[in-house]
């Protein structure tokens, strides 16, 4: 963790100086605009900080974000509808609930898909099919049909982030929960071992390597899930409602600083998933590389 | 085979051929074998031999392509399901994520024995394979001999009637060897169990069994049968007798007489 | 007191304004009404929620209503409060295109999602292609907001007056210094923000009480909207709406398209939509029983 | 009772149908709108209601008889699918009307399709051709199944058009759409879904790569890798739109942001899965860090790689059409989907929905065989 | 040590101590060993006693805790860097996605040998070792002992000057073992490598050795270093000489001595 510190700093800041950059570029061409419109000739110098200053840029520097998105971390009160730590936490809780029934459903998927041959012939191409449906074009549906039969709320944005996260959890449990060795699972048949021993004993132990992989992906799907999922339900609050109602009035500081909290939570939420895999397999004997 | 006690294993013109990527292996041809009750059956043969590939259609991991097979009377599925032996594979197989004893414990967990149990059997077999002292250690932490010796102790502490050894030994040093050849012995002798023991070692062969089964490769064939006619009771000396010579002699031969080489 | 839901077309701002003043006041209160405003969004399809169940009666346009109702939804206009259009497409006077004259070849930009229909009854009109050809327009599917201009990815975007212009406006450009195509100047428009109800359910004369009071009081709000300007923005912005100088201007841009707050639909501009959905193949036969008077009959006497 | 093989379908499938029979007609009577003396009411399975009866009882009966599993499969597969058949043929002209018995007959005629597809499940044919037929007729069972109940329940309810039009219904629309999907098609598939993909899986791996050879890169790149996770499409895709235009490659973009992240996580884990022995071997030979990655590494993170592939196979699809709700030209999926709500033309939704569907299971498929080749070796695909 | 030839391997007061989960774990503890060029050592001694992390120190595979230890004058990085050796180990650690002929190419591809250099060397080992006919096979379809001897076929084509081999042949039948042993010799002397070798049969190590270490467990020491008196040439009945079994006698001694058991 303490290593990390100064890596992550440098490219950080090598990223914050190439965001210079292209914000210069990219707004420079506005702000000609405008510079023509209103006659004037600025400077160079002058001209780069107009750039960097333009209420609605067409990319925000990073000061011009940084400063948006302390202010409405720091300097809101937590409950405030604006506050981006309301905001982040609204959608935080549908993340949860719908990562975590997503990872439940994405493995009895995978369970019933090794175990039952009838399943593994006839489900997988159909899930796979689900995969390919365009969420955004049917979430709203989905929503206004809970919502006529009264379910309201957490619920029906949580499905959505279920309905993205269970997938990787399905293709890389099917395939964890095939890879023991040959040997360890004929040893397992020579004690006769039933389907449910062989499972939790073997199977399990030896996919956790493709589940904790696999739960970093659905996490991060599952975010993306519940942000999409405030847009149909009136974004009333959430990142997601942030990032629409930024986009309404082109307001793309607040966009922007969205997006950074977003990606705040999602870092925080894989590393989350990370530091449990490695304490799994710490647990269980994993030697260090 | 003395016909007296009835067959635990009992094979007839079996013969196994693999399906490969470059065309069909014949690895068992027409093997005709019967264990009785309480036998000591060595298996040696060259390497590739089909000595592995024997044991495992024995004990139900691979189907015969030809023949038949029963073991204790019914069909290999029928008996796997009864628990009705125990096998040491070839290499080790310990599940990396389990501690020594937990490894050991696996077979004890599965057939539902008390937390009690378990811990006296591990104890005892971890003992017997002079392992005492490794319980907590993980499998990569241990040595290749002290790895097959873990194996070897779960496969005892299973306890069933019918014990198949894939070269169990194989990695194990001259005095440890001695020690866990003797302490097979008296577990033999002591709960009648039948014994399927594939080796390499000539002497450990007419040692152990009271029966040597000589094998011959591509296709693998029985060619030989030798019944010891060494008593039950066998001190580590007994290896120096010219009966045990004259056994060894024999088997040495029939075993160069299937080799590819001289 | 009797449960009412309204589902509205877009996001809570002073478009909707007289809804919000409305419950904000007691005005449905004071009708015995308990109003649930459910906010819209860019992909709520208001037809939906009514179809589904979660809702008794919806802010729609025309264009999308008519469509609903071919398809099964028997959706009928029980007020008109917006009387004008709010829809233009606006050109800056530093690009290529002046007049209508001047489109051929050039890029537009035009909201879809049901509120294509005036764009493409426009350029039938014109006489101009849609498929990007030489002879024709090329069409850019455009978002909410004004980058496409910003950005010169078009060289005319769709804007309403009461919101996406005074981005334009805000971004930097003068009034003067743009082009404005207004649909309703041009005699182009389709009927925006009425209210709609459904026909099987207007026959429970319960129901249709219910609208008549509803219809009233939302009437009343718009009036009052529009007489304390500052003071609707306000409420807006209690109900979660953004900007609030964006909101005050937005609702005095609202109330010229309110005219008299009657809601009475006019039945000359209800022909010329139907017709030119009609034109468009948008719907396939005339529409019979789309509206109702007796509602706004009964509520403004 | 050694002619008798009950199973649990066929005996809950009798006693559904029984209790159809008890709660008397199918469906409601309505007034016949051409009829003289007006008011007349007309009736729903008037021909039909015994056979529907009498096939399903029959079928269910058999199926229970002792014969070769192939002939039971065949008596379920007509008896099902043949009450199906009849059960929708005779609600047209009587959409929302349908009673409890109309339900309890598609449940029964549900559960003998279960049944079949158990029995043809069981089947271990020696013929190969056979085996890959079955390969195909399980999952095809089993999807004609979705497609009956939707079509049953959507018109049995009287489900409005607009909120979810019958499989029939879309089935027409694509017929007649053809051209305008395939435009759609070509644009957002060929063009932004393809490379895309290939660019974003190809990112993912390098930066993985790049995070594995240099450790600064690792503790710094990786967190910051993360945080690319959750970029969500909504959030990017206008400003994508904003940067590459409103062509296909803005929709590229937003693919290759959806598609890096699987990637990146999958082939870190993959190159730390192969075995401490393995790199002890390649350590030996001083091989270098290159020969190493491509002769040991990389294959033992295959399996790993190749999830990846198959999770992104259907993220680039998803990716690619949500982003098209953004700024497009007017064609492509994603375009013709968001507009078409607009316009209650929900048959077309559901259409391009299809398509995609197609268009992601075939992409899913190729990923699938191709790893099926390539990782030829793991335990997962050897038979575990 | 004789003193002539310059060391290979010069390790002094040589110590590793692994960090386990339940504690430290000693397993070497001052180790002074020098080798020659051109000799062949055995290590010998009970399972668990450190043969292996000897080995995998002089590999650079493991680094010790204490002492000090280089390779041709070296340090044991420098000399894995300049490949200085070969290895076999334990278990056969073959690749599951390359066939037998491309496992054996695999050190020969990282040295950048020409395609034809490749086969011919391909073709000399897997015949040496009687493996010729299942190039194109798996190693999932050979027998464990086939497995083995592809692994030695690799390290024989890699063709090093100092070969580290760990139990090498302890999956083969005598037969074959006697075979590899003899070949092992002939290549020994026509090529003067150094060779270090690990096995428990004493036999094995008095027939190759001209030096035999013998190794006593938990810390591994090295309790005796045997010269064998055997002269270079080695039919395979010198094994029945007096002389021989007088060595044979002493390592067997030495062994015991460091046994846990008796
Ligand atoms: N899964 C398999 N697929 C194809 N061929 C196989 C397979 N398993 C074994 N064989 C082949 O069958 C033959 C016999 O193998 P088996 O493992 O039984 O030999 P073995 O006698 O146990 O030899 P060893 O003493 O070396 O272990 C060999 O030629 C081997 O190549
Ligand atoms: N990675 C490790 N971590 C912890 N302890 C280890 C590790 N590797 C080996 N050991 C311990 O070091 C000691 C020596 O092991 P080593 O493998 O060198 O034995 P060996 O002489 O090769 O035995 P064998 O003949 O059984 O192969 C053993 O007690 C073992 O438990
Ligand atoms: C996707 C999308 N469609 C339409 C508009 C235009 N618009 C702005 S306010 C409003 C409400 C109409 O009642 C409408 C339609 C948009 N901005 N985005
Ligand atoms: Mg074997
Ligand atoms: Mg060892």
């Amino acid at each position: 963790m303490k290593q990390s510190a100064v890596p992550v700093a440098t490219i950080l800041l090598a990223l914050v100086i190439l965001w210079y950059v292209f914000a210069v570029i990219l707004n420079a061409p506005f702000q000609r605009d405008l510079d023509r419109r209103a006659n004037e000739t600025p400077g160079t110098v002058e001209f780069i900080g107009k750039t960097l200053s333009q209420p609605k840029p067409t990319l925000p520097a990073p000061h011009q974000v940084a400063v948006n998105f302390f202010e409405n971390t720091f300097l809101r009160p937590i409950t405030s509808t604006r506050s981006l730590v309301y905001n982040a936490w609204v959608t935080l809780s549908s993340t949860l609930l719908g990562f975590a029934f997503g990872t439940a459903l994405g493995i009895i998927i995978a369970v019933g898909i090794v175990h039952v041959a009838t399943l593994d012939r006839s489900l997988m191409p159909w899930i796979i099919a689900s995969q390919t449906i365009p969420i955004l074009a049917v979430a709203p549906m989905i929503i206004v049909v809970l919502a006529a039969i009264g379910v309201t709320g957490l619920i029906p944005k949580a499905m959505i982030s279920t309905y993205l996260s269970f997938f990787p959890v399905t293709v890389g449990m099917v395939k964890g929960l095939r890879s023991p060795e040959l040997m360890h699972l004929d040893l397992m048949h020579t004690y006769n071992a039933s389907a449910s021993q062989t499972f939790w004993k073997l199977r399990v132990p030896a996919s956790v390597p493709f589940l904790f992989t696999s739960m970093k992906v659905a996490v991060a799907a599952s975010l993306v899930g519940a942000i999409v999922g405030e847009l149909p339900t009136g974004a009333v609050a959430g990142i997601g409602a942030k990032l629409l109602a930024g986009a309404y009035y082109s307001q793309s500081i607040d966009i922007w600083s969205a997006l950074v909290a977003g990606s705040v939570v999602a870092a925080l939420l894989v590393m989350v998933v990370g530091i449990a895999g490695r304490i799994v397999d710490r647990a269980m004997g994993g030697r260090p590389a | 085979m003395t016909g007296t006690s009835p067959a635990v294993v009992s094979a007839s013109k079996l013969g196994l051929t693999f399906q490969t990527n470059d065309g069909p292996v014949q690895a068992l041809s027409n093997v005709d074998l019967t264990i009785g009750k309480g036998e000591f059956v060595s298996f040696i043969g060259p390497s590739g031999c089909g000595k592995t590939t024997l044991l495992r259609v024995i004990a139900d991991l691979e189907k015969p392509t030809s023949g038949t097979i029963s073991v204790n009377g019914m069909t290999p599925e029928q008996a796997r399901e009864k628990r009705a032996y125990g096998y040491v594979f070839q290499a080790a197989a310990l599940f990396p994520w389990r501690t020594i004893e937990r490894n050991v414990a696996l077979p004890l967990e599965i057939i539902g024995l008390s937390r009690a149990e378990q811990a006296e059997r591990i104890k005892r077999t971890m003992e017997l394979v002079n392992l005492s002292g490794f319980e907590k250690k993980y499998p990569w932490q241990l040595s290749g001999g002290m790895q097959q010796r873990a194996s070897i102790a779960r496969a005892l502490a299973f306890d069933a009637d019918l014990l198949l050894m894939d070269e169990p030994f194989g990695a194990l040093d001259e005095i440890v060897r001695d020690h866990l050849n003797e302490q097979l012995l008296e577990l033999w002798e002591r709960t009648n169990k039948t014994i399927c023991f594939v080796t390499h070692s000539i002497p450990e062969a007419v040692y152990l069994s009271t029966r040597i089964v000589v094998m011959s490769p591509r296709p693998g064939r029985v060619t030989d049968i030798i019944e010891s006619t060494l008593p039950k009771k066998r001190p580590l000396d007994i290896r120096e007798t010219p009966e045990f010579l004259a056994i060894a002699a024999r088997v040495r031969d029939g075993l160069r007489a299937g080799h590819s080489y001289d | 007191a009797d449960k009412v839901t309204l589902q509205l077309k877009w996001v809570t701002q002073a478009q909707f304004a007289g809804y919000y003043v409305a419950k904000a006041k007691g005005f449905y209160e004071a009708e015995g009404l308990d109003v649930d405003i459910k906010p819209g969004g860019p992909d709520i399809a208001p037809e939906q929620v009514i179809a589904g169940g979660g809702a008794d009666v919806i802010v729609d346009w025309m264009g999308g209503a008519l469509a609903a109702r071919e398809k099964g939804v028997p959706l009928v206009n029980i007020a008109q409060p917006f009387k004008k259009a709010g829809m233009e497409l606006v050109c800056p006077k530093d690009g290529p295109i002046k007049t209508e004259a001047d489109f051929k070849g050039h890029t537009l930009g035009v909201w879809f999602f049901g509120n294509e229909y005036p764009f493409y009854a426009w350029m039938n009109k014109l006489g101009l292609k849609t498929d990007g050809g030489p002879d024709g327009v090329t069409v850019l599917k455009q978002s909410f907001d004004v980058q496409p201009l910003i950005q010169k990815q078009a060289d005319c975007i769709s804007v309403m007056t009461y919101n996406e212009y005074w981005q334009l406006i805000d971004a930097g450009y003068k009034p003067e210094q743009l082009t404005v195509f207004n649909y309703s100047a041009m005699g182009n428009d389709l009927l925006e923000d009425g209210l709609y109800a459904s026909e099987d359910k207007l026959k429970d004369p319960a129901f249709e009480d219910k609208m008549v009071r509803f219809v009233r009081a939302s009437m009343k709000g718009w009036k009052y909207a529009i007489d304390n300007n500052d003071e609707a923005a306000g409420i807006v912005m209690d109900n979660g709406g953004q900007d609030e100088n964006h909101q005050k201007r937005m609702m005095s841009e609202i109330a010229k398209l309110i005219d008299n707050a009657d809601g009475k639909l006019d039945p000359a501009t209800y022909e010329r939509t139907a017709k030119a959905l009609l034109d468009q193949k948008i719907i396939t036969k005339a529409p019979t029983g789309a509206y109702t008077t007796a509602i706004t009959d009964k509520a403004i006497k | 009772m050694n002619w008798l093989k009950p199973s649990w379908q066929a005996v809950l499938a009798i006693v559904l149908c029984v209790a159809g029979l008890a709660l008397g007609a199918i469906a409601a009577p309505k007034v016949d709108p051409l009829a003289q003396p007006a008011g007349t009411l007309i009736y729903p399975y008037a021909a039909t209601n015994w056979l529907i009866f009498g096939a399903l009882l029959l079928a269910a009966l058999i199926s229970m008889a002792r014969m070769p599993s192939i002939v039971e499969a065949v008596v379920l597969f007509i008896g099902a699918h043949l009450v199906a058949w009849l059960l929708i043929g005779g609600i047209s002209g009587f959409e929302g009307l349908a009673r409890a018995p109309y339900f309890l007959l598609l449940t029964a005629a549900w559960l003998l399709g279960w049944r079949c597809v158990a029995v043809l499940s069981g089947l271990r044919p020696m013929a190969s051709w056979a085996r890959s037929a079955l390969r195909l007729i399980i999952p095809a069972i089993f999807g004609a199944w979705i497609l009956i109940i939707w079509e049953a329940v959507t018109r049995g309810a009287g489900i409005p058009f607009i909120l979810l039009p019958p499989p029939s219904a879309i089935g027409a629309r694509i017929a007649s759409s053809l051209p305008v999907l395939g435009a759609d098609v070509r644009q957002t598939i060929f063009k932004a879904v393809i490379f895309g993909y290939v660019v974003g899986s190809s990112a993912g791996f390098l930066v993985a790569i790049a995070a594995d050879r240099v450790p600064f890169l690792r503790r710094g790149l990786l967190p910051i890798g993360n945080m690319v996770s959750a970029l969500p499409i909504i959030g990017v895709a206008p400003i994508m739109v904003m940067w590459f235009g409103f062509d296909w490659p803005s929709k590229a973009a937003v693919v290759i942001i959806m598609t890096f992240f699987p990637m990146l996580v999958n082939t870190v884990a993959g190159l730390v899965a192969s075995g401490h022995m393995e790199r002890d071997l390649m350590r030996t030979y001083a091989s270098g860090y290159w020969p190493t990655l491509l002769k040991l590494r990389l294959p033992a993170a295959a399996p790993f790689i190749f999830n990846a592939l198959k999770i992104n196979s259907t993220l680039a699809l998803i990716g690619a059409i949500v982003a098209e709700f953004f700024g497009t030209p007017v064609v492509g999926m994603g375009f013709r989907i968001s507009t078409e709500v607009g316009r209650m033309n929900i048959d077309m939704v559901w259409a391009e929905i299809a398509v995609a569907a197609l268009a992601g299971s075939v992409f899913y498929g190729v990923v699938a065989l191709i790893e099926r080749a390539v990782t030829f070796w793991h335990p997962s695909v050897r038979g575990g």
